[in-house]
């Protein structure tokens, strides 16, 4: 990433955020410390985003995706630059983990020019084309055939690229899944499907939506080989990813990957919302004590890649990447209203 | 329209639909309701707080995320003598049931001879704010007007949304109902007994002999305010609530521009290709001779909704901009009209462009 | 039926085919010639429609069911008359084994006011409030949610009804169908979900739309009592009606049954279409060889409940029914354009 | 708009549109075909016949039965470069896309700040004929021209079909091209190369001073016989094919209400809410004081497709009623159109309402 001012790709940004510290040696091939620092920086950037939502600049709903970083990281530490994701209206962390630019998110969020969408989509339409986040997608389960499309792109150009769709639990629920999914069998298409099954949509628990069963079998029902895996654990989605990207290259057609997770704020917004009813502070705690960031430091600490003195140094080099692109999407000129009218 | 009977309060126009909606579903058991977040804690917008505590799941249904199918459902229980409820938290949403919609709800009375009835009601939530963006935003009042077999209607104020929301649910065949999200806010007084307002025909709101104003939807509440200014200085506009887009009757605003001789129609959606672009035509069939100038359609460019308040700034027609429209049909209004416009100026710049009132603060 | 001068539903038909031939003892709980005579009398219709199609009186499209009779009236059969179902395009059968007015059917298809939709629908919309054939759709997958919205109302007012919902191989590739029957099985509703697989799409034929796997995967994956069992087969087929029309009455939730059968004429028209390449003649005889009204005669023979005496009463009572109601429908005069205004 | 070298020879429209989809296919690996029936012996009514076994079934692609799936997964290639021409039987089958078509086709391009580009082609076939019915035969271009981001075509003859078919797969952003199933039928000149007419503006066919007509898809046919017998009679139609519903560019017509003052359009599908209103309201605007008389369309009745017949007899306008409607426009023409409108009549009534031609016989 020398040829422009954009923020580096998550997996050069793990190693760019500990270069100079001493340890360079040790991460550079260390999948867990990457993907925790992964985690942790989307953690951060998130907290900020709530943070400063009462500021009242960032004129757009935004859905946080705090609780639910060790998906993004594993899934998107699998894939190559070339590879191209699909996400949803909860889409930063994906679009971070996979490269995409943060000063271009945020200053999207705060409706300024130099926003990925120039201003145009707000917070549920982020995409950033040099770092494969090909598009994001506020319309529940409308992204999953578009992911799917590219891989067939992909396939008629014989190209090793993989496409990734992201979704939650409610999207398997719309019709367009399937159409997608089935597809995707027919014709061996090298898409992968995430799952992320955070238990909710927006306030509607599963059980209300889905018969008791395990979500996997939405995918296993189109001949898609299905699996499903801890998503706060990023070790786990990481390998479960590498195994369907494999898949995938070697054109043995799409994967299923399901990952339980939880999002711990609120669907939409900066808060904590379990006062108002829909879900139980003890069902938060539980899913809270598995903090997937909290787990995989307590890893690293036991294996001794992490000490209070490197956390704190990425800690200081995350904020510092987040405090300086927040001061650039503030910087940033909104857009004249006569810009809308460009398209063709 | 029956007179109701009990005095008004003053209610949003969220309450005045979730009043009418309890109210139909106490009086008729068949009366349901389904949705997605229609028995969560947010109630869409309000509108449908505590229904399910009152009624319970079977009768106010948390719905998967499945628009299509969940409208085949409505429309299936309604052939059967059911009468759902149908709500889309966005317009947007409901674009995944347009064949549904356009299909099975709008043609099967026809289709069958008039023996099948589908009393079905759809809520879908229009229109703009908080950086919402191009997806969570559109209106689509001409496509589902487009279509025989449907009702649309789009109410203005709580009296409306109460008594068009009653109507909508006992009328025996398809209504749409397109609620803008910043009209819930806007409060009214709101008899609290059962009342319908039919779901015919437009309504004059403010009286005048200089231009006649159609508005429908929020773009009411921008026209009255511009009327009021606008009747200050002495331009007396006959504005009209458009209230139902199908079945479309122009009698009273064809009467009023017989009069006026001039017609300006304000669109909550797109202008191209949309509604005001029916009612000019037709308003201009009926009365050529009385027209002093063509008829003028205000609404959206020709764009996708912008997300940023940068863009949106002169995305929305308002009163300042209606004041404008009129004083140039106007040969001598330009000079009355100038403090008017002025003062409408004024007014909007004291509201954020992607808010409905200073104290809204998002998320959505 | 002695209200009007309606046809008499099928069950009835069957006995009243049989009246006064010297059987109906034998007849009345004799299940096996029931299920023969409808599948006999739509046969009939079907040819008679065939052939009289060319003299271009019947201006809509037809979707003939020929070779397909055993699902209908195994279906059918094993409904009760306040039982409701909704059809596809390929609906004659469907209407008549439920008990549908074959007057009111051909008037239709004859364009005439005397039809159920007084000329409005044509051929893919036929309907019969009283018989309970709730409505037909030309939408592929359209009729699904239909009929479960149906079942839905039945269970709200606790109503001991069943809907069922008629598909095609092809309707399990929309995504309604996966809607409606996440939804059936999340309300557990009196709904049977009847696939008859005559393993074409117009003329794309299964296995290029969707992966080679069960059908029957495609209930299942909601939790969904499926079974699958040969289309050809009326007894089978309605053996396996009335276990899941049991299920269903006992408020045990819906069913999804795959029939295996096949079409023997074009998808749309009268004629066969073997010669213009999308299936191999050898395909077509093995299937004209499990003719399911020939196999059903040749086991009634068996059983000795079947002569060619009683045959050709049958064929004779079934042609004068048939060309009585062809009469009808030719005699009926076009509705008036004027009429086309009447809707609210 | 390139001149054609090769010379013209005489095909269906039918067979156009299959030499543009080869040619195109030939000249750019990237364009692909997806839709329900594309590679099956019928062809989408001979449209793709041949194109399978040409170009394999990796780029003639038999689709499931899945449209919005289907839809969303062209418009995914079609990010990644490729060109995918999408095919729909009946537009009434698209209605179950439209959420992918008004969304992501749509708004892509606007929404990414113009960094992507949706180079997608659907094809729609609409319209009557032969018991169809209510949902056999719609035509819905109005709704797709209410989407900003759409283009939205409607060719009428052989030489337009091929031009705009191939002109539809070049474009870089999403192109509906909706082909009435009669239209296929048409003959004409149509010339061997590769060519492509712009997709900008209506196209003059007839001209003439006494009244501007606008007809778009098979009304254009319709409209040819009846300028043709009028101008026998003296009375000169300017006739306009609309061609482009999406973007509209009215200047051509304008210019000609300018001179001619009077106006017929003829809408294909529903009158109301139908492109006619926006053609009527726009060239009222523009030209107020020019016009002698207000626009009138021409258009299906408010009613959904009948089935029968007896009820589609007077369900569609038709060449006589253009006359007729002609006849009463203008001063003295009822008794000079009394002759054509005779003709027009005896030719209507040669051939049944529910086929093309006299050769049709069913069943699709
Ligand atoms: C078609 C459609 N219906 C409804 C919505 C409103 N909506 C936005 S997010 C959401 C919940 C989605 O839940 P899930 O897919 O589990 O994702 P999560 O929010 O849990 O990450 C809903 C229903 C929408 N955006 N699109
Ligand atoms: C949504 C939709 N897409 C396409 C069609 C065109 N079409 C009519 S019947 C048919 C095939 C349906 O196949 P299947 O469901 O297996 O029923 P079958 O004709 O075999 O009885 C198709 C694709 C349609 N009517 N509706
Ligand atoms: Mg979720
Ligand atoms: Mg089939």
């Amino acid at each position: 990433m020398a040829d422009d001012d954009r923020t580096p790709p998550t997996a050069e940004a793990a190693r760019a955020a500990t270069e100079g510290t001493g340890h360079d040696a040790l991460l550079r091939n260390d999948l867990p410390l990457a993907l925790y620092v992964d985690m942790l920086r989307n953690r951060r950037i998130e907290e900020e985003i709530a943070r400063r939502y009462g500021d009242q600049e960032m004129r757009c709903p935004v859905h946080l995706s705090v609780g639910q970083e060790a998906v993004s990281a594993g899934v998107c530490l699998a894939l190559e630059r070339q590879d191209q994701i699909v996400s949803t209206h909860r889409a930063h962390a994906h679009y971070l983990s996979k490269g995409g630019d943060l000063k271009a998110m945020l200053a999207e969020f705060h409706g300024k020019a130099s926003g990925c969408c120039g201003g145009r989509g707000g917070s549920m339409h982020i995409f950033d084309v040099p770092a494969g986040v090909l598009l994001s997608l506020p319309i529940v389960g409308s992204g999953i055939p578009v992911a799917t499309g590219a891989a067939l792109a992909m396939k008629q150009r014989g190209e090793p690229q993989v496409a990734v769709a992201f979704l939650g639990d409610a999207a398997v629920e719309e019709g367009v899944f399937h159409e997608a999914a089935n597809f995707a069998a027919v014709h061996r298409l090298p898409v992968i499907f995430v799952c992320e099954n955070n238990l909710y949509s927006v306030y509607t628990p599963l059980k209300v939506r889905q018969p008791d069963l395990p979500l996997e079998r939405l995918g296993r029902c189109h001949g898609i080989a299905s699996v499903t895996a801890d998503g706060n654990d990023a070790e786990a989605v990481f390998s479960l990813t590498r195994a369907a990207v494999d898949r995938a290259r070697a054109g043995e057609g799409p994967s299923f990957l399901v990952f339980d997770t939880y999002r711990w704020l609120e669907h939409c917004g900066p808060n904590y919302d379990n006062d108002i009813g829909y879900r139980t502070q003890a069902e938060f705690e539980t899913w809270r004590e598995r903090d997937p960031v909290g787990l995989m430091a307590a890893k690293l600490q036991r294996q001794g890649l992490l000490d209070a003195g490197r956390q704190s140094e990425l800690l200081a080099s995350i904020d510092a990447e987040i405090n300086e692109a927040f001061r650039f999407a503030l910087a940033s000129p909104l857009p004249e209203p006569g810009e809308v009218a460009l398209y063709a | 329209m029956r007179e109701p009977a009990s005095a008004p309060r003053r209610l949003t126009a969220a309450a005045a639909i979730l009043e009418a909606t309890a109210q139909c579903m106490q009086a008729d058991a068949r009366v349901y309701m389904m949705g997605e977040g229609v028995a969560d804690p947010k109630g869409i917008f309000g509108t449908t707080l505590g229904l399910v505590e009152r009624f319970g799941p079977e009768r106010v249904i948390e719905m998967p995320v499945a628009e299509n199918g969940l409208t085949g459902i409505a429309i299936g229980s309604a052939l059967m003598g059911q009468r759902p409820i149908m709500v889309h938290q966005r317009v947007d949403f409901a674009l995944l049931a347009v064949e549904q919609l356009l299909n099975n709800a709008a043609k099967t009375h026809f289709v069958t001879n008039g023996v099948h009835k589908v009393p079905l009601t759809v809520r879908m939530i229009i229109g703009r704010g908080w950086g919402q963006g191009p997806e969570h935003s559109q209106v689509f009042d001409s496509v589902f007007a487009h279509a025989p077999g449907l009702k649309v209607v789009m109410p203005s104020t709580p009296y409306e949304a109460k008594g068009m929301m009653v109507a909508a649910v006992r009328d025996d065949n398809p209504v749409i109902v397109l609620e803008h999200r910043w009209m819930h806010y806007a409060e009214g007084d709101v008899p609290e007994a059962l009342y319908e307002t039919p779901l015919t025909g437009p309504a004059r709101v403010r009286s005048g002999d200089e231009v006649t104003v159609v508005a429908s939807s929020f773009a009411l509440l921008e026209a009255i305010e511009a009327a009021d200014h606008m009747a200050a200085a002495g331009v007396g506009c006959d504005l009209f609530d458009l209230r139902v887009v199908r079945p479309l009757d122009l009698t009273s605003i064809i009467a009023s521009v017989r009069r006026t001789g001039r017609l300006v129609i304000i669109d909550t959606g797109w202008k191209l290709f949309g509604v005001g672009a029916e009612i000019a035509a037709q308003v201009t069939e009926a009365c050529f001779d009385q027209l002093k100038c063509a008829p003028v359609r205000l609404g959206l460019p020709d764009q996708p909704t912008p997300s940023s308040r940068g863009l949106a700034r002169s995305f929305y027609p308002n009163g300042q901009i209606l004041a404008e429209t009129v004083a140039k049909m106007i040969p001598d209004a330009a000079h009355r009209l100038a403090e008017p416009i002025k003062a409408l100026e004024a007014l909007r710049l004291r509201v954020p462009v992607d808010v409905p009132n200073p104290a809204f603060r998002g998320p959505f």
